[in-house]
């Protein structure tokens, strides 16, 4: 697989144009994601409604692929009960752990896909995960605050 | 297969050396072991073939030799018998994990805390834990041993020598000098009792048993490279996933951070927080080789020949007058590993030095190690300023056994003579 | 002979490398270098026919071990311009010799004691004085930068900030972000002038310049074997004799010891008081003749090929349109090294990320690093978060450049399409 | 040269018998030296009458060739003046260092010519100097408290 074609204009179109970024209030839980070897960094925020994600805004600083994962992550996630979510979470790191092998479900990871390029290159793959990671770990942390 | 040290012993270039017109006699494995031709093979084809910075490098290069070190601390943490990978971190050699061991968890000690260690330690276990206690104004507190050289676990109980003010407990597995076998696990459970961490030296234990360090009782365990068959500049601080997770760094530098601000630093996860700046690349790749070259050995064969070439030294050693084996003389799994340390003396009566014994021996080939082993206080506490140690390996045969006894008869004839 | 960077290519083994149908252009030599064929073989040598520990060892083997290893601290020493052999202590990286220091100038530090370090210096050279302030309660203070990326010394003076309180200053001789070469001898004599210990950060200096540590104004000097065509999991630490003898040990083990007793230790001269545990031995004997290798090809030379080569980049680069060079882009012995990072937009404006910029060079053969290249605080006072950087060797030559160029405008050119 | 041969019947008879062995008083200056890789100790008086060496006394353990070589030494101090005492330190460390290729002075060293097989022992020099070192080292300081 060529380099050319891990960067599908999908990747580069949600890099150009990241959606859902900025920060917003209100918010239930913040978190702070760095990939120290190369220094991307996100700041994120998730507020629930229910069990729903009712919103999700960051601040990310990092390469392409980061970028283009988180704003096709918050697409994704936005309007979602937080379990589905999270069961979004488990496929999408699934299919960056096939070193491209899996046949992704476009059905449910929608723009998502375009990333199986990436999975081939593992250095890249952290960069991939970096957004969803931190969606995980402040979802987490809004119920968390939302039960107690 | 049957265990073949014949056909073991090809895989070990050095062991064909010749020391005059002796063959070499290498019995000082303990002291540091001989490398197979696959550890050696493997850091040459990294070097030559694969080069380069782990981590921060993402090119080609960069990614085959990340993947190589990261290959190398799953083989050690698999040999090792570890739960997780990330559970080893690599050192340069077993006292730098001791050191590592006594600045992160020693941090908050203050005067009243207790430090355990006993009185059989290696250097490298004694001194970082005088160093903390100097620094923080902690106790060090020791555990004796018995004569037959056996740590003195009555005594210790006597003198409620592990307590409510014990912070830190750090034993060695198998003693380097007296060959004994420590009951970590009985130690370790009274330690966790008092809320202590158990730290345990095993840089002679893992070379020599089937470690299995998760099921241990110990809370960090200390090894070192070039006693398993691997190269020098690396060793490794094996800690529960749990506490490395809460350990304050002990190294800064490149490679160990998360964010790195001019008004302060957040640290990377374990094992990254505890690996400051370049690694031991090629050493991590070559103690991967070697893991796996004891793993296919099989560690229960490995500790089969060493008890077995043990008792066969004890058995002959012991036969020669004026020969005297510090410690116990029991082989066998809970017995003594294969350290044998002793004193030899003219038939009058004469001691004869364990540098002179050296020396002699030397001269016939055969290679052993003479002083104190880097244990002073265990000597100091056995009456002794020194002693010989002949150790054994997995490479080691009975006729270097015999070819040791023949120079110490020779060795203690000659200075007898002198009379 | 002149130097003829082809047959200097034919030592390096993994130059022969290719990236699918791109031949190998290994320009990544700030965070690692190549190690040439006697290097290896040296090493080989070693753990084939010469290996046992040092020091404890007084066999033959051990005789020659001890001897290879102490040889390899001369030929260092004599590389570096040290006076002595034994102002060279041997640790595992540059990071460690920078904790070291740390450790052991700062034992004495309190509040009101200030260190002060640069904007620019990597984080071996920023976390562990980080690490001391947190511990002693001693203030960090830092050198800014100008806009062309030198240390701005008016803006020092103005603010005072070296001054009475100041104990110890800490300064990279040369970037590795920046290629910036430090006035080192100015910054000693201001330390020097207030009583303060002037630690100087080499690890990207000894490789590239004539290093003369007894005349750079320098106390202590640390280094890294794996940048000078040495292995990994070896540096030094290079100190003033006077001060090292004052100095208080830092890791405790094996080896640096004087007597151990269990009532307190005493400690060996240096460079033993400073490392404990079995050393690098094999390491040593590689980085001895990996310094008599750069010593044979001449330092003046190899100096006068990086300063060629980084010109020549640094007129070729610049003329891509969108790529910005950070820092000065003078060359010359007062100039800059051979490392040059930079950023890298579209036509239209779009930055492209450093990691972007690596992955497309990777696809065509290019090894350069993208990210902070830990230096994470001059990143943020140039307002960015990343850069590539593309650095150089020895063993560089122009034709790599060219395919440097190439691969970034290609990958300028492919992000533009995009838009 | 064979190690039979270094360790003539001299050393071996010092070793025996060690001369001026045992802590004497009075002493104008004391010291310890060791040899960190073996653990050889001793511990050295010095007491010297105007410039002349009184006395050395001393407690060591260690090889036969140290102990030999601080019996032997403590023969040749004793009586001398610092100066000549001094003289005889330089020209056994002169001796021990040269690899065994000098033709050493009977005349001077007397019985410490035995010790040139030991210098072709690299890994033994250090032990046969460790009682002049101490000599040297407590001399000097004697010189020292006697001038202050
Ligand atoms: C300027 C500088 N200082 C320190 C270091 C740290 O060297 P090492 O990683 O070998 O400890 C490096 C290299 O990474 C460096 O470039
Ligand atoms: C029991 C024991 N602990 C610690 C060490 C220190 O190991 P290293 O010298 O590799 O740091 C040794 C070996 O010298 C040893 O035998």
């Amino acid at each position: 697989m060529s380099v050319e074609a891990m960067y599908q204009e999908i990747i580069l179109d949600h890099y150009r144009e990241k959606h859902h970024s900025g920060l917003r209030e209100p918010y239930g839980a913040q978190v702070t994601h760095v990939n120290p070897t190369c220094g991307d960094e996100v700041l994120l925020r998730v507020q629930l409604d229910g069990d729903v994600v009712a919103d999700v805004s960051y601040e990310a600083v990092g390469c392409s692929i980061s970028q283009a994962s988180t704003s096709v992550m918050s697409d994704l996630v936005i309007g979602r009960s937080v379990a589905d979510a999270l069961a979004l979470h488990e496929e999408f790191t699934e299919m960056m752990h096939s070193r491209g092998e899996l046949e992704p479900d476009e059905d449910t990871l929608e723009d998502g896909i375009a990333f199986i390029g990436v999975a081939k290159f593992p250095a890249r793959v952290k960069c991939a995960l970096l957004g969803w990671s931190a969606f995980k770990d402040a979802a987490a942390q809004a119920l968390a605050t939302k039960e107690s | 297969m049957s265990y073949d040290v014949e056909l073991i012993r090809a895989d070990f270039p050095i062991l064909e050396r010749r020391v005059g017109e002796y063959p070499l006699a290498y019995l000082d494995s303990a002291n540091t072991s001989q490398k197979p031709q696959v550890v050696i093979d493997a850091m040459v084809d990294h070097y030559e073939r694969h080069n380069a910075n782990v981590a921060r490098a993402m090119h080609v290069l960069g990614a085959e030799a990340s993947a190589a070190y990261e290959a190398g601390r799953e083989k050690v943490a698999a040999f090792i018998g570890a739960d997780r990978a990330d559970e080893v971190v690599f050192t340069k050699n077993a006292s730098e994990a001791l050191n590592l061991a006594a600045h992160s968890l020693g941090q908050g000690l203050k005067p009243g805390d207790e430090v355990v260690i006993t009185v059989m330690e290696h250097h490298s276990n004694i001194v970082p834990w005088q160093l903390l206690c100097a620094r923080t104004g902690a106790t060090l507190r020791w555990f004796d041993i018995t004569d037959d050289g056996r740590l003195d676990l009555a005594k210790a109980a006597a003198e409620n020598l592990i307590n409510a003010n014990t912070r830190i407990v750090s034993v060695g597995w198998v003693s380097n000098v007296l060959g004994t076998v420590n009951p970590i696990a009985q130690i370790a459970a009274q330690a966790h009792a008092v809320g202590a961490v158990m730290v345990v030296d095993g840089a002679q234990a893992v070379p020599q048993l089937t470690t299995k360090v998760a099921e241990s009782g110990a809370d960090l365990v200390a090894f070192t490279g070039h006693k398993m068959v691997g190269p020098t500049g690396i060793g490794g601080l094996w800690g529960r996933h749990d506490l490395l997770t809460e350990l304050p760094p002990f190294l800064g530098g490149g490679e160990m951070i998360e964010i790195v601000r001019m008004t302060g630093s957040t640290f990377a996860p374990p094992p990254y927080r505890f690996e400051a700046g370049t690694p031991p690349i090629a050493e991590a790749v070559g103690l991967g080789v070697a893991a796996d070259y004891l793993a296919e050995l099989g560690m229960a064969d490995v500790a089969a020949h060493e008890r077995a070439i043990t008792a066969y030294a004890l058995e002959t050693m012991q036969q020669l007058d004026g020969l005297a084996v510090l410690g116990t003389t029991e082989v066998g799994p809970e017995g003594r590993g294969g350290a044998i340390s002793f004193t030899l003396a003219t038939r009058d009566g004469l001691d004869i030095h364990p540098h002179d014994v050296m020396t002699f021996l030397d001269s016939r080939g055969v290679a052993v190690r003479g002083g104190h082993h880097c244990a002073r206080p265990l000597h100091e506490r056995l009456g002794i300023t020194a002693s010989t140690r002949a150790s054994f390996y997995l490479y080691t045969l009975e006729r270097e056994i015999d070819q040791l006894v023949e120079a110490l008869a020779y060795t203690r004839d000659f200075f007898g003579r002198a009379a």
